[in-house]
């Protein structure tokens, strides 16, 4: 077999050195009865010609995001990504090595999440960064578990426009812990109403901006929770718009956390993406996941290394700020090095131009005759409401080649037939021109 | 230094925001086709003006920033890389080639089954794969790691029970077993309760029904265990905590001792995880990301995290949301596909035979390495090993040479150090997995290498204790780092 | 070392043949689904045996070999690599990815024009582009690099002469030209003149009036020439050459010193070749492939090599072949298409100013590195240069260190080093051309270590004489080399 | 401009060190007349986003092997190529680095041709091999060129089953040299019949396989040319038959040259590939371009280097060997990591399905009712005659997804109606099914 470089003559020599007959004999401390006496039941080996021929036919049955004019986001978003980003995450210094364990040998990956903290803390405006967590769902319950040990108390008070599945995947990760989780109404405005906040409440969990695109008002949010002496958390699923809105932490946020899969990493079909969590440095003992930290040498030299690990499970096991040790370093150096190439005038540019690109859709979207439910302002995606069933919309947009967005119904049904539509720098004028003739389309 | 390794030198670079100039920038976005907005006008005190803790510069100084960077770290592609537990196997570059094919890399996860058909058929089939290889009877794909499977499996558990009207409140945990084991059903608010393992390494059904009651949800066992040796009381231990009404949590990291040798769902165990980025030979992208899959038996079908993957009657492939007493979801979304996508692509390559090969010969290397280092190193255990072998510096007792300088004296050989001071119950634990990737030359310049370090600890004991001599930094003082933490770049240091 | 490297190690790996062991293969073939064939039944002697010479490895070895041989390079990506003539700037990724499209990479010379309009319209537009920078009429992209160039436009200036009855036997080039200049001639037949440059460093039009007769078929000449100036009087030599019936060859290896900013096409040059590696970025993958394409002016459309592209009247693209003066074929299809694509592509990306500030920068990165070594190297000519500069060893004399010793000791200072010893009408040359990929910062770092090495030279010269003393090797015994070639491995030496 | 790093003030500072008061005043050594005053006349600037649209544009205008039933070969040969190839030779360290003159920082680019050469002295059958050539076209001339050398005399016999893209380049080389180009005529069996060889001739020009796919006796046309004195120079077009037939410096061939594309280089529409010369040791001071050699260090480790370079054009100027010095490298390491990782077994069983493959299709298109001409065994392409001009074959069988052959109507036009056929390992027995069916056509 290809990957195995054991020749026959190499096992024999082998097996006399450890004093074995056979390749069998290895195996012999697991008991006979439950050694496997038959074939997997697995397809035949394939060669690379193979794999590849039958790979590609799968992959030809999916839309993507490479061949449509794509509008929909909800959490997951189409950008461009430079061709330096995969070219350099494919060097195998990066890809082929493990958790920095060892910094002696490790120092282009340690200095690369140290470089990733740095950016992250300015972005969000925040003091601590950690290095991932497995995705943005998974990072705001985490955020949620790290603000109920801060506060030492019981209630989580959450948006209702928060994302559907953060929701999903907080309610699972509290379902065994005896919390208690309320939902704070959204304003017709599209803004969640900081209401129902009281001394009991750990914090209040909001999306920025939230799940139906509109911008909150962190600042009177940060000022009802603390008010409380509850903490505010911040998710944040499309991280660009952390390159044009105001800093979560500069607003009051005490937890910044969600998904930054937008900085350069492939939508992938879901996964792999990039969970991120951000605090305040008084928390840091509290923060999930593994820390990168600068210290020097035996020669005063600087250099980084894991550090804070007594928070983590394999120091504190059961009493561990978390359970996570593999997270998503390789995604997490994806973002690194598109961060490093945007930097600040593009990540600027970047933003604005998904800014303007919405603005756009929504002014040709209004035009066309159809509704904006929401007044506040959006960053790159917001809900429009359509004249029919939205998958009637949806099907006929993708029979054009656009797949224009999310069909609100199973998540928001009391818009009744909304579409949240997510418009990046990726679409061209022509494609969103496109866009609002075939929404319009039943109606006009 | 041994052939392994020899004279050098490393590039320096500085951090990116020390190399940042005012101007500086490595894209440019297209041509604008539609109206500027001006984000101050229409947001107001919502938006920013100031991006602090981003660098300025061109595409040219970004390359070769992060190429330089990578020319610090070791990888499986420069050599073995044996670290006990994580099975640094090869990573096959088809692998990498396929997970890129656009339909898999750009591709929705809230595209509509009907368009994304060759990505459930992929799930499906996969999921097939890995409930045969381990057998157990439904897999979900959806855990982003070992962690979040141990922690969706404890969840399944948890569910059973209550199904029940069950409440049980403790899970057994082995000594030897790893720090998510504990901290996964801590985070489903179980108590641990600690199971010593015996003085042959292994867990005992005597200790286990010791500590076995009714208010214990469940048993937390890794097999082959954390020293690379096969539980072999599995079956009666489970026998024992399914007689008291438990189940049995498998926690797979080491399965790539078992493929197409035994399978754990014969042995008993109830649930399971895969790492995939382990067994499955997905890169670990230093640090990540992997996939964690889990395994049930049809006892725990019902709990399983939603959506999931079936076949319909007309073969076509859908999502079922409506599982009433599913645990819910892990995952924003359908879990890491990348991952999956590269592993299912290792499973076509292997086939049966091959991936029982891999086994057998990840066994033999192993078995191999030990055989040429014991008498050098303490070898704490007599049971036979499987994949991975623990050893200790027990014998370098008196030189002042620990386990930690054996380790970093290895990176003079250029070698990445094995997993030390793990498992826990082994002092000084030097924890060495090679892989059915390393050829035995290969093994025989690693293990000439250890004879080395272990000679000169005696020989030489100051050079070993103040390796490594040979990389860009010396030993790193981990202790200043953590007793006043700087956790980012700032303008002036500080 | 200075600040741009430090401690570092390297890995060691054998040759293939040596790592080789019989039985280990790294690749298989699908499933055969046609009868198997014996080849020794079939061709019987035709057929062979053995194959000597080839190795019996696993994948995972061939990648880990390959992997540490590319660690023991220099690199663009990993820093400034200043080799004078050789314009190693930076190879953008963007150009790697298009190339690799497989409409570009899997397409066949033979497919009709019909069924490759892309590629053809890519050429044409490219052809467009190159005449416009050049100030050429026409252009053919088939010559595989600059050498194949000169030969191409030797042959056209030949053609052109014969066609006129005008058997001419002699070529004129400087004694600055690049040895692949009289190579190239001397390949058409042509006895070569030597022409001598000023102590000014150019070419003076009396020199060239003397050397000229109606028996010279031409003149090379390299603008800005090989020591990075401009040829002041090259309108006046041309008109020099063209009155006596000759024709001007412009070797375009430093055309980067002139895109956006001059002409050579303006400047009287009659045909010229282009280095698409060194002008237009793309990568020279260690020695190659580069691409040569000519540009001639209307006088010489006639003797293109064939095929041409051109542009049908319904605005389709075809082959024509029936050019009945043509030189002929000079490539087995159509040249080195993958570089003609990235060239194409650093064309789209820079633009008309873009292509201009390349240049800009080019001269003035040149400029501000001989302005911060000026004083402590010898610059043996003041005229103003442009893209690189060439300073020598003479204010080392004394010391014992030559050129040599400076540029192998550059090695420890993590530099790949400049030109050495060309052009040859200067003694211990050293020829520096940082290219415009290149920061201010990164330019005074070199420049501080070649100041630190004149320093070194005069305080401690046998270190200097020693180096390189951080490499993997030591300097290397070419005389050895030369002396008793082994060329190739052979079982058991010999 | 994202590739240039120099920001105003970099350029303020360094003009004033320089002395110089803008950019325009480093050019003053231009006469002014000639500087140009106006923009040139290219495309604006685009971004990567753009570049990438317009290039994949103008790729899916091409049809490729890839999307096709693939029977096109004639020098350029579709292969399989195991990922490793390009994840290796895409390392910076290979492919952003110049020609290793300075070999204590280039050793892994001479280790590996040291590898090459080793690899392919062993497949040829001859005792050295440079470090490429531009093509198997340009080898050839070098090598005829190289044989006029060596025998002083000035007569080359060539087959007249040369690859006439070869015989053409060679003609251009040639041109203006006054040697003589003698033509040797082809049997009926499709082989190269060694008449018209004299003492003036300096050497015989055939190709292995030939042009037609036919096997030459190469021994016997080396005995005809020796017993004149004169050299047997064998190209060789298809790579990979080196791995199946008689090495041809075993069948007397003096040098062996020709094109090794398919040993893991694209197609790419011809080029870059990888032209490679091999010979005798006596001969090697004749032999055109770079060689590397063993040496040893300062501290007597062994190491490789550019060697025996008096031969060479930098050195040796109108005296050299050849005028070549940029050469094919990144190519030569993609054949070296191809066949290393191929080696003995893999480069066999290639050879041997190839060869299996070829001798299926001939099967099926004789029962199939045409007619293949020529007796002479093949190796993976052969020549098949049909019922109707050939270029209506194939554009009836494009438009069934088949690119069948090559239309011999321009390059062998005696032979008539004739295809030249090339089945690889990449053609399915189906597919092979479907060419024979589609080539009966319009007989049947
Ligand atoms: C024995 C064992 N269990 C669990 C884990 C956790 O798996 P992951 O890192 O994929 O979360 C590991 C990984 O190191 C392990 O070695
Ligand atoms: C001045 C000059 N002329 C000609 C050449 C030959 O070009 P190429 O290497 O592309 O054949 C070079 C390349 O080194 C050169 O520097």
């Amino acid at each position: 077999m290809r990957y195995l470089p054991h020749t026959d003559a190499d096992i024999r020599e082998m097996l006399a050195r450890v004093g074995q007959p056979d390749l069998g004999a290895l195996f012999e401390s697991i008991p006979a009865q439950f050694r496997l006496t038959r074939a997997l039941d697995v397809p035949a080996a394939a060669s690379e010609y193979e794999i590849l021929a039958e790979f590609e036919a799968l992959a030809a049955q999916n839309e993507h995001a490479g061949a449509r004019a794509w509008f929909l986001g909800a959490g997951v978003h189409h950008h461009f990504v430079p061709s330096a980003v995969d070219a350099l995450i494919s060097r195998a210094e990066f890809y082929t090595s493990y958790t920095p364990y060892q910094p002696e040998i490790s120092q282009g990956t340690l200095q690369a999440i140290f470089e990733w903290q740095t950016m992250l803390c300015g972005l969000t405006g925040q003091e601590v960064s950690n290095a991932s967590l497995y995705d943005g769902a998974s990072a705001t319950a985490e955020a949620v578990l790290m603000a109920l040990r801060v506060s030492k108390r019981r209630k989580v008070a959450v948006s209702s426009a928060l994302h559907p599945h953060y929701r999903g995947v907080l309610e699972t990760y509290l379902a065994a812990l005896d919390f208690e989780l309320i939902t704070l109404r959204r304003g017709s405005d599209g803004r969640t109403l900081p209401s129902a906040i009281d001394r009991e409440t750990a914090c209040v969990l909001v999306q920025q901006p939230n799940f139906l695109g509109c911008i909150e008002d962190l600042r009177a949010l940060a000022h009802a929770a603390h008010a409380q002496g509850a903490l505010l958390v911040t998710a944040v699923a499309e991280a660009i718009s952390l390159a044009l809105l105001a800093a979560p932490g500069d607003c009051g946020a005490d937890i910044v956390c969600g998904e930054a899969q937008s900085f350069g990493v492939p939508m992938a079909f879901g996964g792999p993406h990039l969970g991120f969590l951000t605090a305040r440095m008084a928390h840091v003992r509290q923060v999930p996941g593994r820390l990168v930290g600068e210290t020097l040498d035996a020669d005063g030299q600087r250099g980084y290394v894991l550090t804070l690990s007594t928070r983590e499970q394999h120091i504190r096991r059961e009493r561990a700020t978390s359970n996570i040790c593999t997270n998503q370093g390789l995604c997490l150096m994806m973002a690194t090095i598109f961060l490093a190439l945007h930097g600040k005038t593009g990540m600027r540019q970047l933003a604005e131009r998904n800014l303007a690109k919405a603005e756009y859709a929504k002014a040709r979207l209004r035009a066309a005759g159809l509704t904006l439910p929401f007044a506040a302002p959006s960053f790159n995606e917001f809900v429009v409401q359509l004249r029919e069933p939205a998958d009637r919309a949806l099907a006929r947009a993708r029979a054009q080649g656009i797949v224009a967005g999310l069909d609100l119904a199973k998540f928001v049904p009391e818009l009744g037939d909304a579409l949240l539509v997510c418009v990046t720098e990726t679409a061209s004028r022509a494609s969103i021109d496109r866009l609002a003739t075939v929404l319009a389309g039943a109606g006009a | 230094m041994t052939g392994n390794a020899t004279r050098g030198f490393s590039y320096e670079e500085d951090l990116l925001f020390e190399r940042s100039r005012p101007g500086r920038c490595g894209v440019e976005l297209p041509r604008n086709d539609v109206p500027e907005v001006d984000p101050r006008a229409l947001l107001g005190a919502l938006s920013r003006d100031e991006l602090p803790g981003l660098p300025e510069l061109s595409e040219v100084e970004v390359v070769r920033h992060f190429t330089r960077l990578s020319t610090w770290n070791a990888a499986v592609d420069l050599g073995l890389y044996p670290l006990g537990s994580c099975t640094m196997k090869y990573n096959p570059k088809i692998n990498e080639k396929v997970a890129r094919l656009p339909g898999f890399a750009h591709a929705h996860p809230f595209s509509p089954a009907s368009e994304t058909q060759g990505l459930l058929a992929l799930f499906f089939e996969l999921e097939r794969c890995l409930a045969e290889i381990s057998g157990m009877d439904r897999v979900t794909l959806q855990p982003a790691a070992g962690a979040q499977g141990e922690l969706a499996g404890i969840m399944m558990i948890r569910a059973y029970h209550a199904q029940r009207g069950d409440k049980r409140t403790k899970v057994l945990v082995p000594d030897s077993a790893h720090g998510t084991n504990p901290a996964s059903a801590a985070l489903n608010g179980y108590e641990i309760v600690s199971v010593a393992s015996g003085s042959d390494g292994i867990l005992h059904p005597k200790a286990v029904a010791e500590a076995m009651s009714d208010d214990v949800a469940g048993l937390m066992i890794t097999n082959p265990n954390t020293l690379g040796i096969f539980e072999t009381h599995l079956a009666e231990i489970c026998d024992v905590v399914h007689a008291k009404g438990g189940l049995v949590y498998g926690d797979g990291a080491n399965l790539n001792a078992l493929v197409g040798v035994a399978r754990p769902g014969d042995l008993g165990i109830d649930v399971m995880h895969f790492n995939l980025h382990k067994t499955f030979s997905t890169p670990h992208g230093g640090g990540g990301p992997g996939a964690g899959p889990v395994g049930v038996k049809a006892s725990l079908a019902a709990y399983l995290p939603t959506p999931v993957v079936e076949r319909a009657a007309d073969g076509t492939y859908q999502w079922n949301d409506a599982l009433p007493h599913s645990i819910g979801r892990l995952h924003g979304n359908h879990g890491n596909v990348g991952m999956l996508v590269r592993a299912h692509a290792y499973i076509r390559a292997l086939g049966p035979d091959g991936l029982k090969r891999a086994t057998q010969l990840a066994v033999l290397n192993a078995n191999y390495l030990l055989a040429r280092i014991r008498g050098a190193y303490h070898v704490p255990y007599a049971n036979p090993v499987l994949h991975e072998c623990v050893v200790t510096d027990r014998m370098l007792a008196g030189t002042g040479v620990s386990t930690l300088d054996v380790a970093k004296r290895l990176i003079d050989h250029g070698y990445h150090p094995p997993t030390v001071y793990f498992p826990l119950i082994v002092n000084g634990a030097l924890m060495i997995e090679p892989t059915e990737s390393e050829s035995k030359e290969g093994l025989d310049r690693f293990a000439d290498a250890l004879l080395a370090i272990a000679e000169e600890a005696h020989t030489d004991p100051e050079t070993v204790r103040s390796a490594p001599h040979h990389t860009r930094r010396r030993r790193l003082d981990e202790t200043r780092a953590a007793r006043k933490p700087v956790l980012r770049w700032q303008p002036g240091g500080a």
